[in-house]
């Protein structure tokens, strides 16, 4: 058992955790929230490969793509929360109604 | 000595867990914030304490950070938490 | 088990059960409590790693300016009454779900643990190379250098989301001011704060993005906390958010990532697609470290902002 | 100009700097930003075309490391036949939008007119990075670009339909980072090219394949994914259904192709099946709900759904045996499927966005006789159904012919008889909202259309069926830097 594997395996279950809430929640603020834990849960994860070899000198191009990373889910999650506050005010609601195409005419 | 800088984080670990019980609890939305505030503290005793027995000056930074964007936090909390969700509660009492 | 490990274990149980509270919890403003506290909890996994520069980007990002986009998200939901949880699916349907997270977690697990201990990487590649990179930190060397060409679609990512947002304006609202007119009582603890806190926030701000060549830090840790300060000055009501129709704001944001292409680009009919010359480098990279980390704090600070509310 | 000419200049960077820069000047220059797209959009066409002729001249790709580093450490960008065949097609069907979208100027209010130009060149830069990308990281990167501005294009139709997007979109990209996250863990880069030479890897390798390809086919609709299409390509405003419909999906696709037979994983024979028979799901599926829709744009997205489902099939037909002498012929179809689908896609939906236009509506019943108002249009629409269909001489025709070509000699019976099928089920759609509008039934008066922006639809059109025609220059250039070894030529 190292560091780096505690936090890997750390980061495959907040990627269950986060699957589990994207599945299962209707409220759109939460499935966002998920949305945000899975992906830190993938960073986690690929940081636990890039310090296997001992916490003294991590491997700095999964740090550097995960920096990356950090960033692209804040732009997604600002777009996701203006859009949700968009569709509050369009329908009241913060969840999506069932599955029908058909109907969204 | 690094040893016991561990365990002083790991004492730490336990406020930060009673607090989460806080912020579950509530029972109103300023417990909750006042926990989650609480655990902000925490964290930055923790990344102070993990500088040290790392011997990573840089870390202090990390800490910094934190408590910087703790009191942003806390500030947009009490923000949202107000009466017209851009007042100041002073101003509301 | 000695205690670093025993520290580590804990941290990462404790994170574990936030992110669980964050999404099954009932109460929607808890949920948004518990997954700023979980943001913390990760920038110190990230510290136990020996990624301090991932750390500060987690702290400042992660948990600071999501945490605040999110409580800003409540409050306005809250306002309209959109905060009531509806009810979840079956508990048939729970546990169909709770079983297929979960055997992706153990599968991911699994496959992690199969691998390779000794963990094929490139710090070797990073090591050998870091000295022609221009700056000594080797995470800024990557970003900024060795994969250059991802930063500059990140930063291009940043502008694009702010049209992205801005693109859900009412056109009655077109080209008006973001958020509400923030105010505070003269004098009061929020004003006071708001005085006090930015000073400090520019002050390490600069520090980081100064830091970031030879320590870890950068202009995209250091734009966040520059994002904060000026969010700062708008909740303490001490300015008030630039109208998206000035032509000055949207100038700041696109200057940072122009500069970065139109380098990359003047490289690229020199012979080398964003190369520096080594003996250029870092003061190039330096110079657009500088006028980036100011384009994406304004960036940062209009997303969190959000579409405009009113007219000027 | 020579080949060494050529050469000299940075074309591969330039396809995706240019529509980038263009971004950057549209976003401060808000609705003065049609006028800069305008000026920008040819040249890029021309940059482009003369990338596919520095391909063909050269014979091989053409490959450029950003920053001078080489990969692993640096991030290649390459240009082989495919890429380039994307490129142009990318190119041509957005200058189409571009010049349509202008003329139509006026329509969607002050956000819409200030900021659909930045989400456009965003999207069209977005599609160029991914088609030169050689970094599965910097891929991962270059789709949230494009999630970021489709996502908002589809906004300005349907909030609703933008969140749906959206969410598909986000678990779809997640889903696909973390097979990313495996691979790096597991072989330490992120080059496709590398990991491709490396051999056929391990079951690490396909698990992490499959964690890709489940994420990629919810960002490209292929059924059961494919909820989120027909809502927000059919409200979306018409020149980003165009571009959603023709282009946006096939960036997963293509990425798909890229790891399945580039990459190359131990070849999961189930997996391909799967992929196989989802496609088969998706083109009956999707064909049966567009002949039961009354709207004409719901009628082109829910055909998107079913023409996705051909792309599909070459996983089972090339991608389980790839050195079977008809795999390259197969592979070839496919990708030919998917530039003709693009052009028809994209014309069949300006065609409509055209009779929005001049009756108000676009609900079937109210179309009656249309045919006499705006003849072109009409026109339009019937020579791009034509190729959807899949009929001589159309590049669709070219496509469906290839891969039944390898069905039948690989005894996938049971797949051509759903190939040929489709193409029934296609003419089934698509004969009704086109017999409807020849009818001579009383209608109300449409409002008249410039001719300069009919032409639009039905040069798409045309160029469709113009990749039929002259199949063999297009077939030529996607064979270079096949990574198949076998060949076959066009009969």
């Amino acid at each position: 058992m190292s560091t780096a594997l505690v936090y890997a395996l750390c980061g495959a279950s907040l990627v269950g955790v986060g699957l589990y809430g994207f599945i299962t929640r209707a409220h759109l603020l939460r499935r966002i929230l998920a949305f945000n834990i899975i992906g830190s849960g993938i960073f986690l994860l690929l940081g636990g490969a890039g310090s296997r070899q001992g916490a003294v000198s991590p491997d700095p191009v999964p740090q550097a793509v995960i920096i990356t990373g950090i960033v692209v889910a804040l732009s997604l999650t600002a777009l996701a929360v203006a859009l949700l506050v968009r569709l509050v005010e369009d329908t009241g609601r913060a969840t999506l109604p069932g599955e029908d195409a058909s109907r969204d005419a | 000595m690094d040893e016991f800088l561990y365990l002083a984080c790991i004492g730490l670990l336990g406020t930060v867990a009673a607090s989460l019980v806080r912020v579950h609890l509530g029972p109103n939305r300023a417990d909750r914030m006042m926990g989650a505030q609480l655990i902000g503290t925490g964290g930055v005793a923790i990344a102070l304490v993990l500088a040290g027995a790392a011997r990573d000056a840089s870390m202090i930074d990390v800490a910094l950070v934190l408590a910087l964007l703790a009191s942003f936090a806390a500030v947009a909390f009490v923000k949202a938490t107000s009466a017209d969700g851009a007042g100041d509660p002073e101003e509301d009492g | 088990m000695n205690p670093a490990l025993l520290f580590d274990v804990a941290l990462a149980a404790l994170a574990v059960v936030a992110a669980l509270s964050a999404v099954a919890g009932r109460d929607l403003f808890a949920s948004v409590a518990f997954y700023i506290v979980y943001g913390i909890l990760i920038a110190l996994a990230w510290m136990r790693l020996g990624a301090v520069d991932v750390a500060l980007a987690e702290a400042a990002i992660g948990a600071g300016l999501t945490g605040v986009l999110l409580i800003g998200a409540w409050s306005q939901l809250h306002r309209k009454g959109a905060t009531e949880t509806p009810p979840g699916p079956s508990s048939a349907a729970r546990l169909l779900a709770a079983g297929a997270s979960a055997s992706v977690a153990v599968l991911v697990a699994v496959i992690f643990v199969g691998l390779p201990a000794d963990g094929a990487g490139l710090a070797p590649a990073v090591r050998e190379n870091v000295a022609e990179s221009g700056v000594s930190n080797p995470v800024t060397a990557v970003l900024l250098n060795f994969r250059a060409y991802d930063t500059l679609m990140e930063t291009i990512v940043l502008a694009v989301a702010l049209a992205a947002v801005w693109s859900l304006t009412r056109d009655e609202l077109w080209g008006g001011i973001p958020g509400l007119r923030q105010h505070a009582r003269d004098g009061g603890v929020l004003a006071t704060f708001g005085r006090l806190l930015p000073p400090l926030g520019l002050l390490v701000g600069v520090y980081l993005v100064w830091a970031g060549s030879s320590m870890p830090g950068g202009a995209f840790q250091a734009a966040t906390v520059l994002a904060a300060v000026w969010l700062l000055l708008v909740m303490s009501g001490a300015m008030d958010e630039p109208a998206i129709g000035s032509t000055a704001i949207r100038l700041t944001i696109v200057a940072g990532p122009a500069l970065f292409l139109a380098y990359g680009t003047g490289g690229a009919f020199l012979g080398t697609f964003l190369g520096f010359p080594a003996d250029v480098a870092g003061m190039l990279i330096v110079a657009i470290e500088y006028v980036l980390t100011v384009s994406i704090a304004a960036t940062l600070a209009l997303l969190v902002a959000g579409v405009p509310r009113r007219q000027e | 100009m020579t080949a060494s000419g050529l050469a000299a200049l940075p074309l591969l960077e330039l396809t995706v700097v240019l529509p980038l820069a263009g971004l950057l000047l549209a976003l401060p220059l808000g609705h003065h930003g049609a006028r800069a797209t305008l000026a920008l959009a040819p040249i890029i066409l021309l940059v482009t075309a003369l990338l596919c002729i520095e391909i063909m001249w050269s014979g091989a790709p053409i490959e450029r490391v950003a920053g001078g580093w080489d990969v692993p450490l640096g991030i290649a960008l390459r240009a082989d036949g495919i890429s380039g065949a994307f490129l142009l097609t990318t190119a041509l069907v957005a200058c189409a939008v571009a010049v349509f979208q202008a003329q139509g100027g006026q329509d969607g209010g002050a956000t819409r007119r200030s900021t659909f130009w930045p989400l456009f060149l965003a999207t069209w830069g977005a599609l160029n990075a991914v088609f030169v990308s050689g970094d599965l990281f910097n891929l991962y990167v270059a789709l949230e670009l494009l999630t970021l501005a489709a996502v908002a294009m589809v906004a300005y139709g349907s909030t609703e339909a933008a969140m749906r997007y959206l969410l598909f979109a986000l678990s779809g990209s997640l889903v696909f980072l973390l097979g990313v996250a495996l691979i790096y863990a597991g072989s330490g880069t992120f080059d496709i090219g590398l990991l491709g030479s490396a051999g056929a890897g391990d079951t690490a390798m396909t698990v992490a394949a499959a964690f890709m390809t489940a994420g990629l086919l919810a960002k490209a609709a292929l059924f059961p994914f494919h909820a989120w299409l027909p809502p927000a390509h059919g409200n979306a405003p018409t020149p980003a259904s165009a571009l959603l419909s023709a282009l946006v999906v096939k960036a997963p696709f293509f990425i798909l192709v890229r790891i399945w037979f580039d990459i190359g994983p131990e070849t999961s024979g189930v997996l391909m099946q799967l992929l196989g028979y989802l496609g088969v799901a998706a083109i009956l599926y999707g064909s049966l709900l567009a002949m039961r829709q009354e709207r004409l744009k719901l009628v082109i997205a829910y055909s998107t759904v079913a023409q996705l489902g051909y792309l599909f099939l070459v996983f089972p037909l090339a991608g389980a045996a790839q050195d079977l002498p008809w795999t390259a012929g197969t592979w070839s179809g496919a990708i030919f499927h998917a530039l003709s689908h693009a052009l028809a896609k994209a014309a069949l939906f300006l065609a409509a966005g055209i009779v929005i236009e001049a009756v108000g509506h676009d609900r079937l019943q109210g179309l009656a006789g249309l045919a006499r108002d705006l003849p072109m249009t009409v026109f339009a629409f019937g020579i791009a159904a034509v190729s959807i269909m899949g009929l001589p001489p159309s590049g669709a025709f070219i496509g469906k012919y290839l891969m039944l070509t390898g069905a039948l000699a690989g005894g996938h019976v049971f797949l051509a008889i759903v190939m040929i099928g489709g193409g029934l089920l296609a003419a089934a759609y698509l004969f009704r909202p086109l017999r409807l509008m020849l009818l001579a039934g009383e209608t109300q008066p449409a409002k008249a259309i410039a001719r300069r922006r009919q032409v639009v639809p039905l040069l798409l059109a045309l160029a469709a069926v113009g990749l039929g025609i002259a199949a063999s220059l297009p077939y030529a250039l996607l064979q270079i830097g096949r990574s198949l070894t076998a060949t076959e030529g066009i009969e």
